[in-house]
């Protein structure tokens, strides 16, 4: 069995979530201090990647980075290299579908947010950052993590924008999950169930983690002020 | 990727390959021909074993988006000549076929390559016991049956559409009738005529193949015409003289029984 | 030196403050709602008021005409809030730490664990304490960030007596170390006596300057901060001259000084009244209403004589077990004890 | 302009919105009580759709309720029709691909609510379904209204599983969804444009109408304990 | 009826707890952190003891060896969290009406509405309001529930005074009127003790028995019973027969009667404690280390002459004014007032 997909996947994910986490996070923490129409029109537009097939969303990344296209065609100038059919063209398809699953979900949380605790980090003179990361996101902890597991869930499951703007080229490209579609879809039954049990069994592991990490925390939390 | 000799671009076809630079060659193939492609990649590696094939596998339609908007693709064969006039430089002045005037394709090597057949499909024990096109015709025009086609992007959709014609039907009004359903793709149409979840549907016989779908009747070359699959180099290709290489290969007598035993026919 | 003066307006809640104070503690003394939280929210720099200025040690943390706005970090302003609001998800220890001075955050730190009594629990969560505790671990927290000024929003209420006498002991010492300004909400006359020499009296969202401790005892003034001083007894009143007529009770009683013409009230302390014989000056007949204990006395709820049905009762503090319902006797006052108030 | 597709999405959409915010939900309360290991088990199956390529979650349920499945079977005799090929087929498609979103935002909420809360209304003797709906619920609005937000969107623009069991019949299993991948496949861009437009200004509705319901009581919760 | 009867671990804080208690509220006085919040939740449900039972009027609420947990809603017992726990998406009418009985709900709400003073502040959420609004509400909540019994966490400690007094005296009518068998969480021996004819005293975590309230101050026993019961000089002494000698302040006093072999500390109330000439029976010299102003009176800290550097210092209440540091007076106190302590 060749392993490529499952590495392919998990650094596609891996690097996905990262950059969701800190897109989503800082969008959700901006947006919700914007005046309410602002925030209402903008809040349209990072969650429009959800309401679209993700083959119609590859296809619009592909319209925007493919190398005929300016940003593509600078992309090709300057670094000598094409962004679309490589394996980290796909980061791109899943950053974009699953961003809006950490937005909402880092914004839900931001909103039930206790300000006093955050006023009360000023008074004490700490800076916003130090408030942000070490008040405000342990206090959001769990809505932050759901929106994590959403996101690398999703990214690990995405394929329709996947393979438009990253193809499927076994040994390349190939993801998990477009190789699920690709024997499915072939019906190479067994190497499709095979896949999507690694799938699953990567999903278990991340989400057991998560577990962890939600429960070590919870009891402290409650009734904490 | 294999772009060390940069030199190599006019050393057309030295198939003496054992000493020659590795070359990779990326090949955008119908989704249809996944295990077969597969197989000849298999095969050829003994072939030219400096030469690693990379294969991308999507419907026709993808795959003609992917090239047109700057893929890297040395080879490509489509499911049908719509996508690859669509690039072919050739048919510059045909608006119809080739609208955006695109010059992609390297004229001179294309080839009809394979020949399929569309057949009509039905699920096992054949509940509506539909015999032929002509009964589904008559069924169509009463209104009583549940067809799944390929919508016009999936190849096989085409050919309903001519089969259609051919029968004096109108597509509008099957919608009015709603006794169509449009597949995104072909598993979809063969799993819901597999599952039943259709009375019939239109496939390719490579398809049914490989699905072990009962197939009832089979069309005919004046009822929707051949069904071709061309191939060509693309004029963007590093290496058009490997790639001319791989494409004569796939003409071999090897590769032929490969594409036969999954329902194709090899064309002339 | 802080001086504040300020107006906000919430819902239809208005604040209008105004007082000015030195290196003295200076205590806001208001009755439940009346604004002495949003006061120092206000101050902090959590609201923002919609005019007016405030200045500390000659730094304008606000001021509505020149657009300054100095955000809290910058404004040296330690707050104790009323809930506490200590980081959950940190430990007492941490909770301190996080907001001393880099350099001597672990000896900082361990000074004020071991100051506020909270060593056993410098490891537990805020979830994991008791109330007082919890009190206990936000104050050391705010002392840890060395403000120029510190508010305290009723910084006591959560403890108990004795703890209570002793943190209130530290804390007057510690504000006196860090010759901090620093605000001491309460309502707690005892307790803004003794730490205090100044007060601010807040009265439905307006305080107008503040005064000295003593004065403000000797002479309220207005029936609700003769209230918040702690004098239970108050009755409608009508100045005649040196003497004040109380017609709810049917009695006039004299005083040392003329009273104001604009005086409506009248108010006795406890503390002041004392059992009398018959024609002492300045004394009455009551019947005894009801006997409560207390401690080490017992509560006298009294009815004057000749006082209407739905005139006010009088209290006083007598000998422990000596009166019962229905008992008579005689109440006199001193006349310089005689509050006259508007 | 044939308007089917609003009309047949919007029902599929505020169906599966319904049905997918009482499961998410109630999974996601019974489900936080469990120990830890029933709990992580449950977590990887409930969130599974969302690793699963869309499509092939379709030809799973397409093998479960076609008609020659025994559900599928059984319905047919029973109730004289098919459980695919029909517009409310497109509900089961939905329901599973946007339930992990409900059911993950919901359990990050309730995670942070403050039992002391729900401790009062016990010791008040409001009954436990009483304080659910009137306690628990406003206090983690936020995250729900993410949640519900997240799948709302996510049904409108779902389509991978909805062709697969419920085909593309214009006039009676079209929704805006696979009406814009057919038309954007069959290169009948306009159309396909008008349709994505029309997916936006629906969200953007509901967005903004979530919007609303969360700001007007945003002030409210901010330490109200 | 409530008597009380359980053991629970948490962490390493283990409550033993046992106590019964008729219809007349009971005082639970302890320090912060001994356990009086736990307590309190395990009797109404929250919390789950380890052993023990608890049984209210005849109903078994809990019993570990019967199986027997009712949940909080089937055991009819309010609880006034120590930190409120309002419904934030409710408003304070709402908050009440809530628990109020179906058939009467408007009328009970509007009536305790009036009687907490929160008309004006009916429409107003939780956040909106303040402290002592919030606690105020809380109250009226649980009233409004009808409970058998009420358990009250610190119920006036967010009052000011005034409203306090009100309150407190509010509370005590409306206890007494539905006759519910109430348990007092406080730390203010006078609140208790007006409030409260029995106490219970808590020492961290250990709490058996409850004492009526005039016994516990003549005689609290032990050291931290004393405290709690206000007394402000606690001192290690030693019996000797009729006589307790203290050897850190180098003295000897006598007492009413024969001091327990057990006593290890003497307590002396400042109230019992007088100014008195040399050679007066059990007075002694000290020197004024400081004098701090009360409203009306001031604090004066004595050493005694012939203490150690180490040993305590003596508090006692004299007339405002007359005292500076450095000043040397006489102290004495009746032999009847001369506690013992364990
Ligand atoms: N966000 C708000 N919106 C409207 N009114 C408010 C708001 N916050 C406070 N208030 C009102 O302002 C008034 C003052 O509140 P504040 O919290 O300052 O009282 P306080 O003096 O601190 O009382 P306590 O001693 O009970 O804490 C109250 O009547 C309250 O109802
Ligand atoms: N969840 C917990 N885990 C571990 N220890 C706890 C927990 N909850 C409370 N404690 C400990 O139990 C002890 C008693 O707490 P409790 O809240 O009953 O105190 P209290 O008597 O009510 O004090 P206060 O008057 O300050 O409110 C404290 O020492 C506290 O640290
Ligand atoms: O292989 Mo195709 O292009 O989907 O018929
Ligand atoms: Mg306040
Ligand atoms: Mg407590």
């Amino acid at each position: 069995m060749d392993w490529f997909p499952l590495y392919n996947s998990l650094r596609i994910a891996a690097i996905s979530t990262a950059a969701v986490f800190i897109l989503g996070l800082f969008s959700a923490y901006y947006v919700a201090k914007l005046p309410r129409l602002v925030k209402g029109t903008l809040d349209v537009l990072l969650t429009l990647p959800l309401v679209l097939p993700p083959t119609v969303v590859g296809w619009l990344l592909l319209l925007l980075l493919g190398p005929r296209r300016p940003l593509g065609a600078w992309v090709l100038e300057v670094f000598g290299t094409k962004m679309v059919m490589t394996w980290w063209s796909a980061v791109f398809a899943t950053v974009v579908v699953s961003f809006p699953l950490m937005y909402r979900t880092a914004r839900g949380a931001f909103e039930s947010f206790d300000t006093t605790l955050s006023d009360a980090g000023r008074t004490l003179g700490l800076s916003n950052t130090y408030i942000f990361w070490r008040v405000r996101m342990p206090f959001c902890r769990e809505g932050i993590l759901a929106g994590m597991v959403l996101s690398f869930t999703r990214a690990l499951g995405e394929y329709g924008a996947t393979s438009m703007i990253a193809g499927y080229t076994p040994g390349r490209t190939a993801t998990i999950s477009t190789a699920v579609y690709q024997f499915w879809r072939t019906n190479d039954d067994v190497s499709a169930t095979r896949w999507v049990l690694v799938n699953i069994a990567i999903s278990a592991v991340f989400l057991l983690a998560i577990n962890l990490l939600e429960s070590r925390d919870r009891r402290v939390r409650k009734g904490g002020r | 990727s294999g772009g060390g000799s940069a030199g190599s671009s006019g050393s057309a076809g030295s198939l003496d390959s054992s000493q020659a630079d590795p070359v990779e060659l990326t090949v955008f193939a119908a989704a249809s021909m996944t295990e077969t492609i597969d197989q000849i990649i298999h095969l050829y590696r003994e072939e030219a074993p400096n030469v690693t094939i990379l294969a991308n596998y999507d419907s026709s339609g993808t795959l003609l988006k992917q090239i047109r908007e700057g893929a890297d693709c040395d080879l490509f064969i489509s499911a049908s000549p719509t996508q690859m006039n669509a690039l072919d430089g050739s048919l510059k002045d045909d608006a119809e076929k080739n609208p955006d005037g695109l010059d992609m394709i390297n004229s001179q090597t294309r080839i009809d390559l394979l020949e399929n057949k569309v057949t009509l499909a039905v699920p096992k024990g054949n509940p509506k016991g539909i015999g032929s096109f002509d009964e589904l015709s008559e069924l169509l025009k009463s209104g009583d049956v549940l067809l799944a086609v390929g919508n016009s992007d999936v190849p096989v959709g085409q050919y309903t559409l001519k089969l259609f014609d051919y029968y004096g039907l109108d597509e509008a009004a099957l919608n009015g009738a709603q006794v169509l359903t449009y597949g995104s793709n072909v598993k979809e149409v063969t799993t819901q005529v597999a599952e039943s979840a259709v009375d019939c549907g239109i496939i390719y016989a490579t398809d049914a193949f490989s699905e072990g779908l009962e197939v009832v009747d089979e069309a005919t070359q004046e009822m929707c015409g051949q069904v071709i699959y061309p191939a060509a180099v693309l004029r963007g290709s590093a290496h058009s003289g490997e790639a001319k290489a791989f494409l004569d290969y796939l003409r071999t007598e090897p590769c032929a029984q490969v594409f036969e035993s999954v329902g194709f026919t090899m064309m002339q | 030196m802080l001086s504040v003066d300020i107006q906000k307006r919430l819902g239809d809640f208005q604040l209008q403050v105004q007082f000015e104070t030195g290196s003295s503690p200076l205590a806001l003394l208001g009755a439940s709602g009346c604004g002495k939280s949003v006061t120092l929210r206000c101050i902090a720099g959590i609201l923002r008021p919609d005019e007016g200025k405030i200045i500390l040690n000659g730094r304008t943390l606000f001021d509505s005409a020149g657009h300054i706005d100095l955000p809290p970090q910058r404004r040296k302003v330690g707050y104790l809030f009323q809930q506490y609001a200590l980081f959950p998800n940190m430990t007492v220890r941490q909770n301190i730490a996080v907001a001393a001075q880099k350099g001597r955050r672990k000896e900082t730190t361990a000074e004020l664990l071991r100051r506020f009594h909270l060593e056993d629990v410098a490891e537990h969560r805020p979830s994991q304490i008791s109330g007082g505790q919890q009190q206990r671990t936000a104050l050391a927290r705010i002392l840890s960030s060395e403000p120029e000024a510190i508010l305290l929003d009723e910084p006591l209420s959560a403890l108990d007596l004795y703890l209570r006498r002793q943190l209130e002991e530290e804390l007057r010492c510690a504000l006196t170390a860090f010759s901090a300004t620093s605000v001491w909400v309460t309502h707690d006359q005892g307790e803004a006596c003794r730490s205090c020499r100044q007060v601010c009296v807040m009265e439905s969202g307006a305080a107008f300057g503040a005064r000295p401790m003593e004065e403000f005892f000797a002479d309220p003034v207005s029936v609700s901060a003769a209230r918040l001083s702690g004098c239970e007894n108050l009755v409608g009143a009508v100045p005649r001259g040196t003497e004040v007529e109380i017609p709810l009770w049917g009695i006039t009683l004299r005083r040392a000084a003329p009273a104001a013409p604009e005086t409506t009230a009248l108010g006795l302390r406890m503390q002041h009244l004392r059992l009398a014989r018959e024609g002492v000056e300045n004394s009455f007949a009551c019947s005894v209403v009801q006997s409560a204990p207390e401690a080490f006395s017992d509560l006298l709820t009294l009815r004057p004589l000749s006082a209407a049905p739905e005139a006010p009762l009088l209290h006083m503090e007598a000998e422990k077990g000596r009166w019962a319902a229905g008992d008579l006797l005689y109440v006199s006052v001193a006349p310089e004890h005689v509050l006259t108030l508007r």
